[in-house]
Formats: C-alpha cells, sequence, structure tokens
C-alpha cells in the first residue's frame, strides 16, 4: 500500500516539475511581455498545485497533508490574482507592445 | 545545496550593488532579502527565516511609502532619470575597484576568523537542559524568554524608543482629512476581493504562530509581525486612517510594564529560590505563553503605528 | 572557517563598498541594511554543517550523532532581536531622510552639508 | 554524493533551484521594470516549492509555516510595489 502511494505521488511530483520547465522556457522564448504573463503565470500555478498534491499524497492523512492542501488553496486563490494586478496596472500606466501591428492601426 | 543559495544570493547582493535606478534597487534587495531568508532555513534556523520573510516584505513597504511621500509624481520620475545621466562610470572601474577593496578588507579581517572547530560545550548544555529549566520544545524561545531574557527586555525597549522617535519626527497632528481620492485597489474587484481574503489569514496565521511559539518554531516577534501586517492589508481596502495612534501607543507603554513585570517575577523567584528554580511544567508552560502573547501584541501594537504614521504623512 | 562565513563576509563588505561610494542618501540607506544581513548569516553560520536540523525538541532525537547536528540556538534567539530592530532602525533612517528632504530639497550627502552650514551661519547672524 | 543514490525528491529539489535560477536571467535584462516584477514573482513561488519538498525530506510539519509566511508576505510587498509603479512609471525603457 505505502509503495503504491509512493509510487503516485512520484508521477505527480515529476508531472509538476515537467509543467514548470514548460513555464520557464516560455519566459525566455516570448518576446512581448503580455504574451509571457499569459503563458508563465497559469502554467506555474499547475505545476506547484500539482506537486504539492504529490506530496500530500506522500504522507497519507497527517498533519502535513492538512497543511499542504491549505498551502494549495492559498496558492489557487493568490497566484493568479497576483498576475491579473500586474497585467492591469501594466495597462494603466501605459505600457503597449512596440512590436506588434496592432497598434499602429488603433493610433491612427 | 546551501553553498549553492548562498552563491546565488551573493550573486543577487553583486546585483544590489551594481543597479542605477532606485526602484530596481529595491526590487533587487526584496530579491536576495528573501534568498537569504531561504538560507537561514538551510542553517537550520526556521525561527529566523521567518522573522527575515517578514522582514523583507516590511522593508520594502517602508522605501516605497518614503519614495511616495516626498518625490510627488513628477519630481520622481526626475529623480529616477537623473541618476541615469549623472554617474557614467567604466566596467574596469565599476567590477575592479570593488572586487580589489572587498578581497583587501577581507585580508585583514582574515586572520580573526576562527580556524579549529568550536568548542560546544554551551551549545549541548542549552540544548539538553532548556526543556527542564524553561520548558517548551522550542530551545530558541527558551533562551530569549528564559535564559537570555534582560535582552528582549531591551529589545522591547529599543522598539518603543523607536516608536517615539517615529512620532516625533513626522509633524502630523493626528487629524485626518479624506480627499476625495481613492486607492487604486479600491477600483478593482478583484484585487479587492483578494486582499480580503487574504487579510484575516494573516491575522489568524500571526495568533496560530505566537500561540504555538513554545512547541514550534515562531513565536512572539514573528506572530506580532504577521499581526501588524493586517492594518496595512486595512489601509489598502478602505483607504482610511481612523485608527486611534495615542490609544494604541498608551496600550504598548502598558504592555511593555507587563512584560518587564513578568520577566521580573520569573528571575527574582529565581535569586531567592535554588538556581535554576524549580517549576511545575504547567506553570511554565503558562509563563511562556504568556510572554509570547505580551511580546506579540507589543510588536504588533507598534509596527502598526509605524506604518500608519508613514501613510499619514503621505496624505497630509 | 566554512564557505559560508566567507560569502557573508564578502556581502558585508560590498554593502560597506557601496555605503562609501553613493552620494545618494536613499542608497546609502539601502546598503546599510544590506550589511545588516551579511552580519546575520555570519553570526548563524559559524560551526555550520551540511544536513543540520533546527533545535526544536520533538525533531532533535531523530538524528544519530545529534551534538553535531543541530544548529546552535544562542545566536539564533540574538537575531531574531536583531532582525526585529533592523526594521525599526530603518525606518527610523527613512523618515530622519524625509525631514532633511523637506528642509533642504536634495537626495546628496554633500549639498546637504553645505545648506546646513549656510542654515547655521544664519541662524548665528541673526542672534 | 553521487547521483544513483540521489532520492526523487532531492533530484526535483536540485531542478527547482535550477529553475529559479534561471529566472534570474530575466529580472537581469528585462527590457521593462513590469518584466522584472514578472521574473520576481515566478521565482517566489519556486522558492515555496522547494521550502515544500524540503519539510517533505524531513518529515516536519513545522516547516511548512515558512512557506504560508513566503506567499502571504510575498504578495503583500508585491501588491504595494505594483500600485507604486502604476502610479509613477510612465512608458519607459
Amino acid at each position: 500500500m505505502e509503495n503504491l502511494l509512493h509510487i503516485i505521488s512520484n508521477i505527480f511530483i515529476v508531472v509538476g516539475t515537467f509543467f514548470i520547465l514548460i513555464g520557464v522556457i516560455a519566459i525566455f522564448k516570448f518576446k512581448d511581455f503580455f504574451s509571457r504573463i499569459l503563458s508563465t503565470s497559469k502554467i506555474d500555478t499547475v505545476g506547484a498545485i500539482t506537486i504539492l498534491s504529490g506530496l500530500a499524497i506522500r504522507h497519507g492523512i497527517s498533519w502535513f497533508s492538512a497543511k499542504t492542501i491549505l498551502l494549495m488553496i492559498l496558492i489557487l486563490i493568490i497566484n493568479p490574482l497576483k498576475s491579473h494586478t500586474l497585467l492591469r496596472y501594466a495597462v494603466i500606466s501605459g505600457h503597449k507592445n512596440k512590436k506588434a501591428k496592432g497598434n499602429k492601426e488603433v493610433a491612427k | 545545496m546551501t553553498t549553492t543559495i548562498m552563491s546565488f544570493w551573493l550573486f543577487c547582493n553583486i546585483f544590489v550593488l551594481f543597479q542605477k535606478k532606485l526602484l530596481s534597487m529595491i526590487l533587487w534587495l526584496f530579491l536576495s532579502s528573501i534568498i537569504a531568508s531561504l538560507g537561514f532555513l538551510f542553517l537550520g534556523s526556521p525561527d529566523v527565516a521567518m522573522a527575515e520573510a517578514t522582514a523583507s516584505a516590511f522593508v520594502t513597504i517602508i522605501f516605497i511609502v518614503c519614495f511616495e511621500n516626498f518625490f510627488g509624481i513628477k519630481n520622481l520620475q526626475n529623480f529616477i532619470e537623473e541618476e541615469n545621466s549623472k554617474t557614467r562610470e567604466n566596467i574596469f572601474k565599476k567590477i575592479i575597484l570593488p572586487a580589489f577593496v572587498v578581497l583587501c578588507t577581507f585580508a585583514l579581517f582574515m586572520n580573526f576568523l576562527p580556524q579549529a572547530p568550536q568548542d560546544t560545550y554551551l551549545k549541548n548544555l542549552y540544548i539538553l537542559r532548556a526543556s527542564t529549566d524553561v520548558g517548551g520544545q522550542n530551545v530558541v524561545g527558551a533562551i530569549y524568554l528564559g535564559y537570555r531574557v534582560y535582552d528582549t527586555i531591551f529589545e522591547a525597549l529599543l522598539l518603543l524608543i523607536a516608536v517615539v522617535a517615529v512620532v516625533h519626527l513626522s509633524h502630523f497632528d493626528g487629524v485626518y482629512k479624506k480627499d476625495g481620492k481613492q486607492s487604486e485597489v479600491k477600483n478593482n474587484a478583484i484585487s479587492l476581493f483578494t486582499v480580503r481574503i487574504v487579510a484575516p489569514i494573516t491575522v489568524l496565521f500571526g495568533i496560530y504562530l505566537i500561540a504555538n511559539g513554545a512547541i514550534t518554531a515562531g513565536g512572539g516577534f514573528q506572530g506580532g509581525l504577521a499581526v501588524a501586517s493586517f492594518f496595512i492589508c486595512r489601509f489598502l481596502i478602505f483607504d482610511i486612517y481612523d485608527i486611534p495612534i495615542k490609544k494604541v501607543n498608551k496600550l504598548e507603554d502598558t504592555i511593555f510594564v507587563a512584560v518587564v513585570i513578568m520577566a521580573s517575577l520569573m528571575v527574582f523567584h529565581g535569586f531567592f529560590g535554588e538556581i535554576p528554580p524549580n517549576y511545575l511544567p504547567i506553570a511554565q508552560n503558562i509563563y511562556l505563553f504568556i510572554m509570547n502573547l505580551l511580546i506579540g501584541i507589543k510588536v504588533a501594537c507598534g509596527f502598526t503605528i509605524l506604518l500608519y504614521r508613514y501613510v499619514a504623512i503621505e496624505r497630509n | 572557517m566554512n564557505s559560508i562565513e566567507l560569502i557573508s563576509i564578502i556581502v558585508f563588505f560590498l554593502g560597506l563598498y557601496g555605503l562609501l561610494t553613493n552620494r545618494n542618501i536613499v542608497k546609502t540607506i539601502v546598503f546599510a541594511s544590506m550589511m545588516e544581513v551579511g552580519i546575520i548569516m555570519f553570526w548563524l553560520s559559524i560551526g555550520f554543517t551540511e544536513g543540520m536540523v533546527a533545535p526544536i525538541v520533538a525533531s532533535m532525537f531523530e538524528v544519530d550523532n545529534y551534538q553535531v547536528y543541530i544548529s546552535d540556538p544562542l545566536p539564533q534567539a540574538l537575531m531574531i532581536t536583531a532582525i526585529v530592530i533592523g526594521i525599526s532602525i530603518t525606518a527610523i533612517k527613512t523618515i530622519m531622510f524625509i525631514t532633511l528632504y523637506r528642509k533642504f530639497k536634495t537626495t546628496d550627502w554633500d549639498i546637504a552639508k553645505i545648506k546646513s552650514k549656510e542654515v547655521s551661519k544664519e541662524a548665528i547672524q541673526k542672534g | 554524493m553521487s547521483l544513483f543514490y540521489m532520492s526523487l525528491l532531492e533530484i526535483i529539489l536540485w531542478v527547482i533551484l535550477l529553475f529559479a535560477i534561471v529566472c534570474v536571467i530575466r529580472v537581469i535584462k528585462g527590457p521593462t521594470i513590469w518584466d522584472r516584477v514578472l521574473g520576481f514573482s515566478i521565482i517566489s513561488s519556486k522558492l515555496v516549492l522547494i521550502i515544500a519538498i524540503f519539510s517533505s525530506m524531513r518529515n516536519t510539519a513545522y516547516l511548512l509555516d515558512l512557506a504560508i509566511i513566503y506567499t502571504l508576505f510575498g504578495f503583500l510587498g508585491e501588491i504595494f510595489l505594483i500600485t507604486f509603479l502604476s502610479k509613477n512609471v510612465k512608458e519607459r525603457g
């Protein structure tokens, strides 16, 4: 039984790190701020939640898994909304993509 | 592992040194102190790591409010740009000179460092006897509430003096006029929702840290800092300044007196009885809990006064 | 002496270098808080060995050679107070800078010095 | 310690630390200040994961308190930074 739990949690953790790897690649691949924040913030949240759920499965029913579930809920609330405020204030302060073609048409 | 994190920290600190703009400098400082707190965890001291993680956020908030106050919007823009045009040094001067100075001073310092492994007699004494002498599970808490309680008293006194200095230096008479402006967060429904959820959680978590201070990592200082952050969140949501500063100040004073009385009760009882005094474990636990609670309330009061003073200056 | 002590001392002197070579007042305050973290790291890293455990009784006795692998509790207890004092001291520094900026409208050490001398001369002439 | 004897969690710990170090490059060369703040938020979320995995390796629940404090206070400091930036920064560099 314990072996099975360990195998399941290992699968979860490896999948989570794979998600985070994709997020890290996305930071460097895209060339403007808006596409970067779109790709990385979502993938980062998903990766964190998968890794933490893997840790919770590994420890069974205990204080440790209860605290990881609390941490998961906090990350689920905070992480996307943090990126939302970042994006919103970037737009408010007048940040634009210089290279994008659509902006010129809007300006005209 | 630890060495890798430490070199990461050193790297971040070097970037703090080379930054020209003030804002990016403070971003790098925030990053470096957060990584330093991770390093404290790997050095085996989670209490200090907690205090540092809260301190990093507090220090950035203090710097940001300081900028907001006195440079105004247009002045600040000039202030940031001005720095770039003024100081132009070549890379040779920027990298070689600091490296040379650091190495020279380090070579002077080298002789004073301990070469042989340290004698760990005192450490073993504390670890073996703390839970019977003072009580509780956390040896760090046992030291700053039991063996070295004088340090804690003088720390509380220093915090009191700092609050008095801030209150004295900020010329604000306590009357706040609301000027139709609302904070940026208030316009945004989603951020408002987030802060509303986060603020109660921080308070609950601070109370949890204070209550469990004797058993696990945490204690009065860290819990007090977490509780004080609630009032910053409250300012972010409602944008009002209605906390009775004078009453909070009086509460802080009385609690300082209570801390001194509580500590001296413990110490003087030790003088008249056996050394170390043999308390019952229940009495020890009650003492630790009350002391943690008092210190937590005192730190929370001090930092709310301090931060609200800053906010008040901005509005005045 | 281990590598972490060395790194923390280097950070301390980096902060000192920045403090000496910058004219801007806010930047000197930032470097002072950087030096403080270096000092705290130096205190905690004395006698460090890899894989240390926190000095909490419940987790202490799981380790075999517990007298070596438990971190020293005394500097930790001192450094917690040092951090809390450090925050309040940065607050005092910044608020002193704010009063100075209100009076002289500069962020430069030298100009502030010159202006303060002028102010004191005027005060002497007035009597 | 050779790689063969490492447990899976230890390898994951190293990998995530490597990701955090790689993300610093975005903070260094981000063309605008917004990119820097984005890189900072991603690094802080990775540090939370490092703490969680470390506490799982040690099998100690009380280290997770530190992870919760990281998420709460990182959010708070970042919100203050962002609101300040939105007032004062107008499309530069």
